[in-house]
């Protein structure tokens, strides 16, 4: 079928507005979401489930999450595994100190937790700007890493310090099985997913981009910077709580700080930056590139029955993965989704090249 | 009150040694607008090639002088310093000319990932040192007026002399000199730069060369310190906080923000900490510069940050 | 049909230094049971997975080998230990944390799947603790004194102190807690509190560079190495190599000594590394991390044979089965001979309710080149610990709903 | 906004006298040394086109931007729809019906051309994030109710076929269309306009007049209006207010500016 | 124009965007030794990608010539460098300024003269470049971001000059400039033009004024070159008058009275 968007008429601003205003790429989307959610679980390994697909789909929550402070309101942030660690903990505490506590009530109140930090770390970001407010934010990063450390009462005093959560359910359907695990995460992923959509679609959405490209610009139309970035940094750490209750409760079991530490917020920031930032659609992207790569690179000797040491492939893995980052960038500065949608253009004006 | 001196020493010293590695960010920040992520890796990088040839090269050349090797060392290393620096500008910056900083900034983790693999891959990762003959053993002061003495270390009072000649020099190249000029205009602006004829290409292999041997120097202090292996990449975070304090453009505020977060850190562990259940050196820092940020956006003395309709 | 023996392991980052030489020693003694005829005719299949000493990367690794059908798991860190024990009981496999992970998990009772072989953290504790009385001449001698716990921040740091706390008040010690926060190059301001406080010993809990840094600090304030004793994760060549002579005097515990007298490590040398097989340099076998992961491919071995001989001789065992072998462990002297190991380890055997099997660890000096071992062995006091970790697991349980496993379920 | 490309009938110059909506008063404004504005009154009329003119660097721009609060002046005091003015931020003047565009250019690069007139209308816009969040219902609703607004402000701009571009890649010119269309969309009772020509050639300019004449005639919009063409000021306000180095040299229907000597000048030049 | 004393020459080039959008459909152009020729055209229209072409600042916009050449007395010089084209003496006045923003005046101009090493040149330079914008002097010590508008168009424009070029391509000069400043900039291009013989490029929206003072003209319409001719033929051409200089017939009519929906004249393109 050819990508063609013309003959596609839109009668209405409603049809306008639609998220997939093209026909075939409503199809695309449709396809993929019955793959993601019929075919994948007939046919998925359990490896596939726990060790590749839910960790993809939690970290591109997470990164969604971040795209909306860093890609949205332009608001850098070095932070990011901090506010996933106050979701974890908060949701743990919920559920060990209140018997009977819904898993889905403790997530959503995981990102609430997270939602009050993330603002409270946020405030500085009215005054504080660019580089200066990303080196900044690496202090809610290292205070969450030491509180969770030190605090026995965040995580209920276990003498290890390490904390965790078996047995969940949700509605009485147990999230034991790898395959209930998965649809659970890709049910939450998709709803946040499309709620993210939607804000940043609409007037909130408009006035954060606004304040990212130009702040005083922005102010001088009406848009109260401080609602703005205050609301981003809100919006974007609840839905990074969230994905970091998730970490913690399905992906992990078992977990300690480090398990969001610096370079979980790093990672994060490579996802959004390589996925593109500005783009819903360039989280997901960008998380399977930071996610999927590593695995698969590890693979390669194996499969090639090539015998290199552990260490060679880790180091060499480091290697192409760094080169690979900086093709990309070079390729299209803008993000794989940048790209993928450069690419759409030039299949619009296909076969002609111009 | 001799152990408060003798942490305020401590953390005076360790601050210099902060600093040196902030340098590397300034450097690279304040001539070409990137902000450089990659200078933790660098520096365990370098470090990595001083300690091999340090040890190599006697063996190659069959040689005993430990002088010898380290200067030889030295020279090896600093010369695969700016091999690195010009592959960097070929292979990656020249592409990436007039993007926003966030992109650069992207691609020098990138670059950082790298080298933790490459130099790894190259000189091994298991644990190895430095030994340019750095006094170990602790000093004692003031034994007069205190019982014990106030004691400082040897090693770290080197290296905070070193590091401080370093930024003078450094400092100085800043002054009004033509590259210096040249290297700003390039922060600010890399088309128009290069509209007026100023070589981006050049100017990068000359800024990332001298960001290569601020690194080596760090390198070589830090891993006769630490020794050399992995974590030395992360001694870049406890810079990082200097950085901003100081101010992302200032040479003499790495060094001055150096000085506050060192002190501020040691002295918060030692005197907040034990209330706080130990271990808060490390956000402390940041929450230090932090509020210095709430007064002064641009760190002690940064450029003002533009904002002008 | 091959028994596949999954290997995590971290050959680079922060903890690759000791990571490495452990690696290896898993590894050869592998390949010497293969150049050996296998265990009783089957062969051994192993594929290394690296987790950087991460816990998220140890999880994925976990998962990706499990798969292969994967019969014991050696994490080689508490934290990823803590993330696998709620797995194991699900896949039926046992994680074997020689010298580390839950100290309450020697609890077979409770902790059906895990096997803190040889040693827990908090038997290192109450050794070191004897060994300090021992030192004054006595325990009650420590009455009074100051020991400081130089901790790596993290499970695996935290894990002694209860034992500790305990011994502090059984004897009136007082306790002083560092902690250092991860990976550990960062202790200038943890060693200037022991020199203010100047305790009478310091106890260094660390793994990787925070070791050889504490060393280096050590030595920068001018604290005495002969009052530093470490944990027998703190005392192997990388900790004290870049430190050298400046480290002479340090102690730490020992689960096993170095060196390659031993029959086992001519052999391996012999029919591994003269083979062109061995896994790292030729002289890296014999020291202390090496020869302890030998210990671990050893147990792991034995295991499987013991399975083999309730189960079917020559056949591949499932998780479940050699799960039971660690279980029924018996490494008697004779036995120890046999295996060239004898002076290495002490006698072991293991029960239903005795994960551990035993408790015995030394204490060993470096001289400025070497690592001498100290004469007299330690076995940790169970009329101490034992409470502790009965009480522990019972929490445990109650916590995770698991229940105590009955008799029948013991010799199932 | 009905029907704005309806041909509206030319009005000779000075037609209008509205009261003051705007008053300056002994306005001074520095910046470290640099005096930027020194002891400035005059007003604006309601409905009134008001042009300021001067040399580069009199201090015109400053000027707006103390009108919207980006520049907090010293001495003075303004007086905005009869009360007083305090000390207040530019977005509480938006509030209060100002808008403006800047000399160079301060549209959102990252925005699609609509995207960017649709934050015009942002202080317009109630619903909250929930509703916004889960979009169908009341917020499409307002979405679409505003989109119309927009839709007219873009044809009346004539910009449809740019609509969704980012306007980082448009002409020089074209952003300027589409910053006056962001004002525009607030539908503002007083409209600032610095150097809203800048870099067109004269057919755009008669565009860009034609569009400020209508804006001005048909919702009786106010405007202060920055430009060098004399041509365009001379011909389109009604009032023009002369700055030189900060101070003010005259003040007046464009016919008196024309021929005042200091004008003149400091200023025009003998030519036109 | 004849062969010999051509000092720049541009032949059919095609320039792409982003590997997508064609904005330049085959411009040709000349510029003559010493001579001025000015590029006329709406918005759009593509004077500034021929500009940013010819020096060679494309690629930071991720554009790139895809066709046709482009000579500098008589050398190939796509291939080369920004700065290798201001070492030979061309030099961009970029459209919007793009001054040093925490540079000062005066560093902004210093600046300009990267490629000079000459002192007393530079100094010299300085002086002239102070005597053409007396208002950069006074303003010389405050930071160019804080300066406005036109000061930074002068900035742009004497930074420029700094490395005394011979060949300067001026994209919109007299943009945000008061009426007599932009009749200096131009006396200004003249005298260059005549005493040091330096050639000028510009792209100009003031069509009036750039006829007055260019002696030959293009006009661009998207991407292509619709018409070029001398200064003087194009002025007094019909089209031009009604649609680049506004004066229709009879001479200039009034802002005011514009009709709406006037029909475009767009030339075949
Ligand atoms: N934020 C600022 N800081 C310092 N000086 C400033 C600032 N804003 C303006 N100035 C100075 O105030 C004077 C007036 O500037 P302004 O931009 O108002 O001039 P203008 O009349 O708009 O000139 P132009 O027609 O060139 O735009 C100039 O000399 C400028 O350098
Ligand atoms: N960076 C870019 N990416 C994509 N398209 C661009 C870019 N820059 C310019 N264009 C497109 O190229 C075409 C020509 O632009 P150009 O700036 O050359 O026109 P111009 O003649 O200079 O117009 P103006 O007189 O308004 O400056 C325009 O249609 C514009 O949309
Ligand atoms: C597992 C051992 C290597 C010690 C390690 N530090 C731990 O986590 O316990
Ligand atoms: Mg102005
Ligand atoms: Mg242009």
């Amino acid at each position: 079928m050819l990508y063609r968007e013309n003959g596609q008429f839109k009668t209405s601003y409603a049809a306008d507005q639609q998220i997939f205003p093209i026909f075939q790429e409503r199809w695309a989307m449709a396809l993929l979401l019955l793959v993601a959610f019929v075919v994948l679980p007939l046919v998925g390994s359990e490896y596939w489930f726990r060790a590749i697909l839910i960790p993809f789909l939690i970290l591109s929550l997470a990164a969604l999450g971040l795209n909306i402070l860093v890609g949205y309101c332009g608001q850098i942030s070095l932070g990011t595994g901090a506010f996933m660690a106050v979701g974890a903990y908060a949701a743990y505490n919920f559920m060990v100190r209140i018997d009977g506590m819904p898993l889905i009530v403790a997530m959503l109140l995981g990102g609430l937790s997270a939602t009050v930090i993330g603002v409270l770390f946020g405030i500085p970001s009215l005054r504080i700007k660019g580089l200066y407010l990303a080196v900044a934010t690496l202090a809610a990063q290292f205070f969450t890493d030491w509180a969770f450390l030190r605090i026995g009462w965040f995580t209920n005093n276990s003498s290890s310090g390490s904390v965790s959560m078996a047995r969940l359910d949700v509605f009485g359907v147990p999230i034991e099985s790898p395959v209930t695990k998965y649809l659970f995460v890709l049910t939450v992923v998709c709803v946040f997913a499309l709620m993210a959509k939607n804000l940043v679609r609409s007037a909130i959405g408009r006035q954060w981009m606004a304040i990212r490209d130009m702040d005083v610009a922005a102010a001088v139309i009406g848009i109260r910077p401080m609602y703005a970035k205050l609301s981003a940094f809100a919006v974007s750490s609840f839905i990074v709580g969230v994905a970091g209750v998730l970490w913690a409760f399905i992906h992990l079991g078992a977990w300690e700080p480090a398990a969001f530490s610096i370079d979980r917020s790093f990672q994060l920031l490579f996802m959004v930056i390589i996925g593109g930032l500005g783009s819903i659609a360039g989280a997901f992207l960008g998380a399977g590139f930071i996610v999927l790569l590593p695995l698969a690179l590890d693979q390669i000797p194996h499969l090639l029955g090539i015998p290199l040491s552990t260490a060679t492939i880790t180091h060499l893995v480091h290697m192409i993965f760094g080169a690979l980052i900086v093709f990309f960038l070079i390729v299209e500065p803008h993000g794989l989704a940048k790209l993928w949608s450069v690419g759409k253009q030039k299949l619009r004006l296909w076969p002609f090249p111009h | 009150m001799g152990f408060f001196l003798e942490t305020l020493f401590g953390g005076l010293m360790a601050g210099m040694l902060y600093s040196l590695i902030a340098l590397g960010f300034v450097l690279i920040y304040k001539a070409s607008g990137v902000f450089n992520f990659a200078q933790g890796a660098m520096v365990l990088f370098a470090a990595l090639a001083m300690s091999r040839f340090a040890e190599w090269i006697p063996q190659w050349l069959g040689f005993e002088s430990l002088l010898l090797a380290n200067l030889l060392a030295f020279v090896a290393a600093m010369a695969v310093m700016i091999m690195l620096a010009w592959a960097i500008e070929r292979l990656c910056l020249s592409k990436l000319v007039n993007q926003e900083g966030i992109t650069l900034l992207m691609a020098t983790l990138g670059i950082a990932y790298f080298l933790d693999g490459f130099g790894q891959t190259l000189f091994g990762s298991d644990i190895y040192n430095i030994n340019v003959g750095m006094p170990k053993d602790p000093a004692f002061i003031l034994e007069g007026m205190f019982e014990g003495g106030v004691m400082i270390s040897k090693e770290d009072l080197v290296a905070a002399v070193i590091a401080a000649l370093l930024v003078v020099v450094l400092a100085l190249f800043f002054q009004k000199t033509k590259t210096g000029r040249a290297l700003r205009a390039v922060a600010d602006d890399h088309q128009a730069a290069q509209s007026i004829g100023i070589p981006l290409n050049k100017i990068w292999v000359i800024v990332w060369s001298v960001a290569g041997f601020a690194a080596l120097v760090a390198g070589i202090i830090w891993g006769s310190k630490l020794g050399v292996q992995f974590t030395l990449s992360l001694v870049a975070l406890k810079a990082l906080p200097v950085v901003i304090l100081g101010g992302l453009t200032s040479v003499p505020g790495a060094i001055i923000g150096g000085l506050i977060i060192g002190v501020g850190e040691k002295l918060s562990e030692i005197y907040l900490g034990p209330m706080l259940g130990g271990g808060i050196e490390i956000w402390f820092a940041y929450v230090l510069a932090l509020g210095f940020l709430l007064v002064r956006p641009q760190g002690l003395f940064g450029e003002k940050i533009i904002d002008r309709v | 049909q091959e028994q596949f023996l999954p290997l995590l392991s971290y050959r680079t980052g922060a903890y690759a230094p000791n990571g490495v030489p452990w690696a290896n020693g898993k590894q050869d003694y592998l390949k010497y049971i293969n150049a050996t005829g296998g265990i009783n005719g089957v062969k051994i299949a192993f594929e290394e997975c690296e987790t950087g000493y991460a816990t998220d990367k140890g999880v994925e690794c976990y998962e990706r080998l499990k798969g292969k059908g994967a019969a014991v798991f050696d994490p080689q860190a508490t934290g990823i230990t803590f993330a696998l024990t709620d797995k194991a009981p699900i896949d039926k496999i046992p994680l074997i944390t020689l010298g580390y992970g839950l100290a309450a998990s020697q609890d077979g009772g409770v902790f059906k799947w895990n096997f803190p072989l040889m040693g827990s953290y908090w038997t290192a504790a109450d050794i070191l603790i004897q060994h300090l009385g021992k030192k004054e001449g006595g325990l009650d001698k420590l009455k009074g004194k100051k020991i400081a716990l130089i901790y790596h921040d993290s499970p695996f740091g935290k894990e002694p102190i209860p034992a500790l706390k305990k011994r502090a008040e059984m004897h009136g010690f007082e306790l002083q807690l560092l902690p250092v926060t991860a990976p550990g190059v960062e202790q200038k301001a943890t060693w200037l509190q022991v020199r203010r406080d100047r305790p009478d010993y310091a106890l260094l809990w660390g793994w990787g560079v925070m070791n050889s840094t504490a060393l280096k600090e050590a030595i920068a304030t001018g604290f005495p190495r002969e009052k530093l004793f470490g944990v027998w994760w703190a005392g192997a060549e990388p900790d004290v190599k870049d430190v050298g002579d400046n480290a002479k005097g340090y102690s730490a515990l020992a689960l096993n000594p170095n060196g390659t007298e031993y029959p086992l490590m001519q052999d391996v040398l012999k029919k591994v590394h003269d083979a062109g097989q061995g896994s790292g340099p030729r002289d890296e076998v014999g020291s202390v991390l090496y020869t302890r992961g030998m210990i671990i491919s050893m147990l792991s071995v034995e295991a499987v044979r013991a399975a083999q001989e309730k189960f079917g001789k020559g056949q591949v065992m499932t998780g479940e089965q050699v799960r039971w072998g660690f279980e029924n462990l018996n490494l008697d002297e004779k036995r120890l001979e046999e295996l060239g190991v004898k002076g290495v380890i002490r006698p072991l055997k293991t029960t239903c309710e005795d994960h551990m099997g035993s408790s015995w660890a030394r204490v060993h000096t470096w001289d400025g080149s070497k690592w001498v071992m100290g004469a007299d062995w330690y076995e940790a006091d169970k009329s101490v610990l034992g409470p502790m970790v009965k009480e522990a697991a019972d929490r445990y349980a109650a916590e995770k709903q698991v229940k105590r496993r009955d008799a029948a379920d013991c010799n199932s | 906004m009905t029907d704005m490309n309806a041909a509206s009938a030319t009005t000779p110059p000075g037609r209008r006298q509205g009261e003051v909506i705007l008053d300056l008063q002994n306005i001074s404004l520095r910046f470290g040394g640099v005096k930027a504005l020194t002891d400035i009154s005059f007003n604006v009329r309601e409905h009134e086109i008001r042009s300021i003119i001067g040399p580069n660097g009199a201090g015109k721009s400053s000027m707006l931007n103390v009108i919207n609060g980006v520049y907090h002046p010293q001495e003075g005091k303004i007086m905005y729809r009869g009360q007083e003015r305090q000390r207040l931020e530019p977005y509480m003047a938006a509030r209060q019906g100002i808008a403006r565009t800047f000399q160079n250019i301060a549209l959102f690069k990252g925005m699609s051309v609509l995207d960017n007139i649709m934050t015009g209308r942002n202080l317009k816009m109630k619903s909250n994030l929930f509703q916004q969040a889960l979009f169908w219902g009341a917020a499409q609703k307002e979405e679409i109710a505003h989109r119309e607004k927009v839709e007219e402000v873009i044809d009346f701009l004539e910009i449809q076929n740019v609509r969704k571009t980012p306007v980082g890649q448009l002409p020089y010119g074209l952003q300027k269309r589409v910053e006056l269309g962001r004002a525009l969309a607030a539908e503002p009772s007083l409209l600032l306009l610095d150097e809203p020509m800048a870099g067109m050639n004269v057919e755009e300019k008669q565009d860009m007049c034609r569009f400020i004449l209508d804006v001005n005639d048909q919702f009786g919009t106010t405007i202060v209006l920055i430009e060098h063409d004399m041509g365009v000021v001379m011909d389109i306000s009604d009032r023009v207010v002369v700055l030189d180095y900060g101070k003010k040299i005259g003040d007046g229907a464009p016919d008196e500016v024309r021929n005042n000597e200091d004008v003149i000048s400091a200023y025009l030049g003998t030519s036109h | 124009m004849s062969a010999p004393n051509l000092l720049l020459n541009v032949n059919g080039i095609e320039v792409i965007y982003n590997h997508v959008a064609l904005v330049l459909k085959g411009v040709s152009l000349q510029v003559p030794e010493g001579g001025i020729v000015a590029i006329l055209g709406g918005n759009g229209a593509g004077k500034t990608t021929t500009l940013r072409a010819i020096s060679n600042l494309l690629k930071g916009e991720r554009g790139e010539v895809t066709k046709g050449m482009i000579e500098y007395r008589g050398e190939r010089v796509e291939a080369l460098s920004p700065s290798d084209l201001v070492r030979r003496g061309v030099v961009q006045v970029m459209e919007g300024r793009h001054c040093f923003a925490h540079l000062t005046i005066e560093e902004n101009l210093l600046a300009g003269a990267y490629t000079r090493s000459d002192k007393g040149e530079i100094a010299a330079n300085l002086d002239k470049v102070y005597t053409y914008f007396p208002r950069l002097k006074t303003r010389r010590t405050s930071q160019a971001a804080y300066t406005s508008g036109g000061e930074q168009q002068m900035c742009a424009i004497g930074r420029a000059l700094m490395s005394n070029p011979n060949m300067v391509l001026l994209d919109e000069p007299s943009m945000g400039l008061a009426p007599q400043i932009v009749e200096e900039v131009f006396e200004i291009v003249k005298d260059l033009n005549a005493k040091e013989r330096v050639s000028f490029l510009l792209a100009e929206q003031n069509t009036m004024v750039a006829l007055r003072y260019a002696d030959f003209g293009y006009i661009v319409e998207n991407g292509r070159i619709v018409m070029e001719g001398a200064a003087k033929d194009l002025a007094t051409n019909e089209d031009v008058k009604e649609f680049y200089l506004g004066l229709a017939g009879e001479g200039r009519k009034s802002f005011r009275d514009i009709k709406h929906y006037r029909r475009r004249k767009r030339w075949l393109s």
